[in-house]
């Protein structure tokens, strides 16, 4: 229980009902851990993401935004994985605007049984941002 | 009899109201047709419900059981009669069958009943509690287990002394003593035999000792020791309630063994011991599990890497056939074995045994058939007319077989095998319209 | 079913001087059973007899302090294996609570649940 | 108009510890109980059990909620179970929200229980806060075609639609190859029963002809898959036999077969033998018609010359078809070696287990393997599962059974057969213990290693040498020289099914195969509405389970579809007139075409069509006005859960 008093950064995660939901529970099922302040937001689609819910969520404490986006195994089609790019390159642009850190928002491709995967961002994304903010 | 014989008709009498028969019953159900479920225990849910966590997912077993069971319940089309048996079915026409359901008192009006367990703490009766295989006590009255369905108090009318205490305590009068036995003639179209498996008596072994040897339990016993309503408080060997730490599994009792009449292997015990142990490690971190196997059979899918993950969390294999188990001081086990790979004989002590029993046919399914022969195989399960191109059904047209009545399997092969009984049951009911 | 079970249904069906839904007064069924069967089997009569007496016992043996299974056995003279049945019932039903594990980790005492 | 305050229920459960040992479900229920809109908070057992499903309907209505909220495992186990109880209580399901504190709470964090108490109140306050938005929703009802493609052709694919016919469902059988039947056509012998495969293969296609409702199409290839669960129109290319059926006259064909001049390797026998372009893999294969193989076919005009069925002029062919349900029974591949894998490829008495099955299938008196007269057998087990250093870490299930069926068979068939199996410890389950039993009592050897101590095969001169330390001999070392080593290859993930799979979206589980929701709960049926899956392609299965799969997976199918009509999600995209300038972002970006232009008094705007609108939300941020939200996923909605997460 060494890990009681570290501390980890907040993340916010979107992630998709049919793809990356999956995988983020089946991390869970497997008892892969990753920081406790990793909290999920479910959506249909990563492409559906609106810029302004990312900012929103730097303006109210959260430290990093992830994307667990669908990729190409996306159900609504594979028009998803550019759609998802180009919100985040518009975000990024917000971002720089607002004098936010672009770097605090990340996104990787997560699918259904990326579990190991998704952990391993996590626990990447927390020591980057533990690192770069003060936490 | 002075009962007056009702007469009631289904489209489906699904037979055993375990896992298999539940999933056959539903998927009738929401293809339109009526079905009576028929399950001689006071809970549907079968041997499934009782267990802790399944393998090789380790999700909690009454989470699957559980919604299934509240779906089966609440269906429309499905009624449910626990408590009860059947017999005497007979073909009449093509598509017709007959039966007799006699549905034995349960001293409760279920309907009436809240679980709210008054006439438990009321009841001054203390028995040994089949549904906890006996580890612990339970009242007369009393309601089987926490997640049974129906969610009612049942009266064990064999060890009630009748002295009126729990219906003195019950808010809602639902105790009644002059419930009698009913008997119903059946109509139907199809049956579905799902009537499950049994264990193997492990005093059939005098070797290993069971009943003798206090320490030494069956796997089911340990299955109720792990589960979220165990009977003691955490994991303690019932000779004399001290917490294990040295715990040891045996393997292929009573299964692949001619000599004790059952030459199969039973398919589950390999994947349910190497469970308990990954469970009991997590009970017991500092307990040692040592599992004594002829061959593991992780054949399934993610089963392999189940045991992979077992042996990684160091669960210790030992390839050893055991001779005999003796007790020794202080309620200790002594196991004679000979390791295989050594070659030779040796021994080793342990604090606590469990005898991993195989699966046995639930015998006597043939007898509930009057005119017709339910042909069993050689090994007493119900007979596979078609084995490889339908495996549902059986020496009788429009007799269908689901789940371990037709042999040992696990809970996935259980499902799959049951939905092939309901597809076939599904098609004859719809080719006789 | 169990021959005591059978029995009981065939005198309970053969011979009802009421009837199904007949004059029972709801919430006395169990004397009406009672005066029908005749009595109670022996076996569950015996069976209350011997539990209320070890309930007894262990209660009165915890009164003074609280013990482990071993030192119950040794008290009360009844093998551990029948002290675990017995004391783990009272636990369940509330009697009894359990305390705390020895240095070794190995056995629990148990106490009264005041 | 002021809105009277809702009244919101919410359900925390232990989920018999599995919760209860890492979140502190009590303070998860306190830190909600002071909400406004909560009127009641509960901690429960088993919030799925029946009894706790009757307390919530009590709840419902002898307090008039609006709706509730239970804090539990994840939502793709029991959010539907969850919804129904509030269809039962007379509440809409839509007002039903669940929040996941098992797999993404108690479980993640089972090393930290105060953060994994810490985060579970977040994540049931942010329920809380989605809940406030929480709306009742009418359902769309779509028309659902009674009707399933059902894609292979083998015996799974055959058994689900013979059984789907006879529930008065319309089936096409798509089978990629020319010939149906699948990996079961090409055994003679079957463990367990006396029938052959290629009976048996036979016996399901005459009862497949006797359903006018069922169309075969051979030679056929999904390429395209539009639409969803109760319309799926699926595009089908057809590549012509080249031989005109109807004009067919089996001498003619026969003919036709001798004079081709081509040889390429037999894949059917598993490149034992030789075909030729034009061909049969067996004479009784259905549809009797033999085909011609136009990648290797010269074009020499032998075969017209002979046979007047033969039609070069034939053109691919594009089929377009409406389906309610697609069912997936598209098998399995058997394992190649590597390059030297216990000889393979690099010693010349090294075969696989499939090929050593033709083989006993095709000879006769004597086993003969590259002119030499075969007796002694060894049989290496698990190559390509099991594996330590590879991919395919799984057992494959059926091969044990399998070699030591077909080494009982060679021995009754040929003389002087000595099998020796060098296995990792026998997994012949359930029944199939006697027949490995039976082997033993027949003399066959059993040679044990485990995974560290694989058997290693040298070849000296002509000779070839197995040797293992044999660990039912104390580990000593044994070797054999065998005239034939067979390599038991398992299953394995078809190469093709990242085609096909991708085409259908269908996820696929670590060892590759198609992957089930649930293995327990939904074995037959996938993350894709009305797409279900069934055989070896979910993973390794022997024939009665692939059947039972099959069956299982048609079970499923026809209930989707037995009523005629399904719901959809109300879940769809909603336009904000006001806000709404029509520029045509939103359109573009829709993948479904659910979008229209309409005009609304003085302007031009767009409008959603719900029952296109598959609620995938990508029209919602490239609107630059914000007119577009989603249902249940508006900005309001998510904001209001940030804040409540922070």
């Amino acid at each position: 229980m060494g890990e009681l008093n570290k501390k980890s950064a907040k993340i916010l995660v979107f992630s998709t009902e049919k793809i990356s939901d999956p995988a983020i529970d089946m991390a869970g099922l497997l008892k892969l851990h990753y920081p406790p302040t990793v909290y999920t937001i479910s959506v249909p689609c990563s492409s559906g993401i609106k810029p302004s819910w990312i900012l929103y969520a730097y303006e109210k404490g959260f430290d990093g935004v992830f994307i667990a986006a669908d990729g190409s195994d996306c159900v609504f089609g594979e028009s998803c994985t550019e759609k998802t790019g180009h919100l985040v390159g518009k975000t990024h642009n917000l971002m720089k605007e607002n004098g936010i850190e672009p770097a605090r928002l990340r996104m990787a491709a997560i699918c259904s049984v990326c579990s190991e995967s998704f952990v391993k961002q996590m626990r990447t994304f927390n020591e980057y941002l533990l690192k770069t903010r003060d936490v | 009899m002075e009962n007056p014989i009702k007469n009631i008709s289904y489209d489906a009498l699904v037979i055993g109201a375990g896992i298999a028969g539940g999933e056959v019953a539903l998927n009738l159900a929401n293809t339109g047709f009526k079905v009576l479920l028929v399950d001689k225990e006071l809970s549907v849910g079968g041997k499934m419900i009782m267990l802790s966590k399944v393998f090789p997912t380790l999700d909690c077993a009454a989470c699957i059981t559980t919604p299934k069971v509240s779906e089966i319940s609440r269906h429309p089309n499905i009624t449910i009669f626990t408590g009860s048996e059947v017999s005497n079915i007979k073909k009449i026409s093509d598509n017709e069958f007959t039966a007799k359901v006699t549905k034995h008192p349960r001293y409760v009006r279920v309907e009436d009943c809240t679980a709210c367990q008054l006439c438990e703490h009321a009841c001054p009766v203390n028995v040994r509690d089949q549904y906890q295989f006996g580890l612990i006590g339970r009242k007369a009255a009393f309601i089987p287990f926490s997640i049974c369905s129906p969610k009612a108090a049942a009266i064990d009318i064999d060890n009630c002394t009748l002295c009126g205490a729990c219906e003195k305590a019950c808010p809602t009068n639902c105790i009644d003593f002059t419930q009698e036995t009913e008997i119903m003639d059946l109509h139907i179209k199809t049956v579905v035999v799902a009537t499950g498996f049994d264990m193997f008596d492990a005093k059939k072994m005098p070797r290993y000792g069971y009943g003798q040897h206090k320490n030494v339990i069956t796997a089911l016993q340990m299955e109720r020791e792990l589960a979220p309503t165990r009977p003691f408080n955490t994991i303690l060997r019932p000779g004399d309630g001290k917490v294990p730490d040295k715990i040891a599994y045996v393997l292929c009792v009573g299964s692949r063994d001619a000599s004790v009449g059952n030459p199969i292997c039973s398919q589950i015990c390999c994947m349910y011991s190497i469970k308990q142990a990954q469970l009991l490690m997590g009970a017991l971190p500092m307990a040692d599990v040592t599992i004594y196997y002829i061959n593991i059979r992780s054949f399934g899918k993610g089963f392999e890497e189940f045991y992979q993950q077992a042996k990684g969390m160091g669960v210790n294999f030992v390839k050893g056939k055991i001779g005999r188990i003796s007790e020794i001081e202080g309620g200790n086990l002594m196991l004679r074995y000979e390791d295989i790979n050594e070659g030779k004989l040796q021994e080793a002590e342990h604090d606590m045994v469990i005898l991993s029993t195989g699966v046995l046919p639930n015998t006597g399914i043939d007898k509930f058939f009057e005119n017709q022969t339910l042909t069993l195989d050689p090994f007493n399960f119900v007979g596979q007319s078609d084995a490889l191109a339908s495996p549902a059904k059986t020496s009788i047209e429009g007799v269908f077989v689901a789940g371990t009545a037709t042999g040992p399997m696990d809970i996935p092969d259980s499902i799959l095998s049951a939905g092939a009984a309901s597809s076939e049951a599904i098609s004859y009911l719809i080719q006789r319209s | 079913m169990t021959d005591i079970k059978k029995d009981i249904q065939n005198k309970a069906n053969s011979n009802s001087p009421l009837g199904v839904g007949g004059s029972v007064e709801i919430g006395k069924t169990a004397k009406y059973l009672r005066e029908k069967l005749g009595g109670i089997p022996q076996q569950a009569k015996d069976n209350l007899k011997e539990y209320n007496g070890i309930k007894k016992q262990m209660l009165e043996a915890l009164k003074e302090q609280d013990l482990t299974v071993k030192q119950m056995a040794e008290k009360i003279n009844m093998p551990t294996d029948q002290v675990v049945y017995y004391l783990m019932s009272l636990v369940k039903y509330g009697f009894v609570k359990t305390g705390e594990v020895d240095d070794m980790d190995e056995y629990y005492t148990y106490k009264l649940n005041k | 108009m002021e809105k009277k305050p809702k009244k919101i229920g919410v359900y925390i459960c232990h989920c018999g510890g599995n919760i209860s040992d890492y979140v502190d479900v009590e303070k998860v229920r306190q830190s909600v109980e002071g909400e406004d809109i909560v009127f009641i908070a509960k901690t429960t057992m088993f919030a799925c059990s029946d009894a706790n499903q009757r307390d919530m309907v009590e709840d419902i209505k002898a307090n008039g909620l609006d709706g509730v909220i239970v804090a539990s495992c994840s939502p793709k186990l029991h959010q539907l179970t969850f919804r129904n109880v509030s269809i039962r209580a007379d509440l809409n399901k839509y007002t039903y929200v669940h929040a996941n504190i098992r797999e993404q709470a108690s479980w993640a964090h089972s090393d930290n229980k105060i953060g994994a108490t810490e985060k579970a109140i977040h994540l049931v306050q942010a329920a809380v806060a989605k809940a406030r938005y929480a709306e009742a929703l009418e359902t769309n009802k779509i028309k659902a075609k009674k009707a399933v493609a059902v894609i292979g052709a083998g015996v799974a694919g055959m058994k689900a639609a013979i059984s789907l016919a006879e529930k008065d469902t319309e089936v096409i059988l798509i089978e990629k190859e020319p010939f149906v039947g699948g990996r079961v056509a090409q055994w003679d012998s079957l463990s367990t029963t006396t029938e052959s495969g290629k009976d048996m293969v036979k016996r399901l296609y005459n009862e497949l002809t006797k359903h006018d409702n069922i169309t075969i199409l051979t030679n056929c290839e999904v390429i395209e898959n539009k639409g969803s669960v109760g319309n799926i129109t699926l595009k089908v290319s057809k590549t012509p036999r080249f031989i005109k059926a109807s004009a067919c006259h089996p001498d003619d064909l026969k003919r036709a077969i001798e004079v081709c001049p081509v040889v390429v390797p037999d894949d059917f026998n598993f490149r034992l033998s030789n075909r030729k372009a034009i061909y049969k893999n067996y004479p009784s294969e259905y549809p009797q018609i033999p085909v011609i193989d136009i990648k290797n076919c010269t074009r020499c005009g032998e075969c017209e010359k002979v046979c007047k069925a033969i039609d070069f002029s034939e053109k691919e062919e594009i089929v377009e078809m409406t389906v309610g349900s697609v069912l997936m029974a598209t098998g399995f591949d058997s394992y190649t070696p590597e390059y030297g894998e216990f000889g393979y490829a690099t010693s010349e008495n090294v075969i696989t287990l499939p090929q050593f099955k033709r083989l006993i299938d095709t000879q006769f008196d004597k086993l003969v393997y590259n002119g030499k007269e075969i007796k002694n057998i060894a049989y290496i087990y698990c190559v390509g599962s099991r594996q330590t250093d590879g991919e395919n870490t799984y057992c494959s299930r059926n091969c044990c059974t399998s070699t030591i069926h077909a080494a009982v068979t060679a021995k009754n068939k040929f003389a002087d057969i000595n099998n020796y199996h060098f296995n990792r410890g026998l997994r012949t389950y359930g029944k199939q213990e006697i027949l490995y039993a039976d082997s033993l009592r027949g003399g066959d050897i059993y040679l044990q290693s485990y995974e560290d101590g694989l058997p290693t095969v040298t070849t000296e001169g002509k000779k070839t040498i197995v040797k293992i330390n044999d660990i039912l001999t104390n580990g000593r070392e044994i070797e054999v020289e065998a005239d034939l080593v067979v390599l038991v290859t398992g299953m394995v993930p078809r190469s093709d099914n990242s085609m096909i799979g991708s085409l259908f979206k269908i996820p696929k589980g670590r060892d590759k195969f198609f992957n089930e929701v649930h293995m327990k709960l939904r074995p037959v049926e996938t993350v894709i509405d009305g797409i279900t899956i069934a055989g070896a392609c979910q993973g390794p299965k022997n024939i009665t389970e692939s059947v039972n799969s099959a069956l299982s997976a048609a079970t499923k199918s026809y209930s989707i579809l037995s009523k005629g009509e399904l719901e959809t999600d109300p879940l769809v995209a909603i336009i904000d007139a006001e806000k709404c300038t029509w520029c045509g972002s939103c359109e573009a970006a829709c993948p479904f075409d659910a979008i229209l232009k309409v005009e609304n008094g003085k302007k031009v705007i767009a409008e959603i069509n719900n029952s296109v609108c598959k609620g995938c939300g990508m029209c919602a941020p490239v609107c630059e006005p914000d007119a577009v939200n989603l249902i249940a996923c508006s900005s309001a909605e998510i904001m209001s859960m940030i804040d409540a997460l922070v």
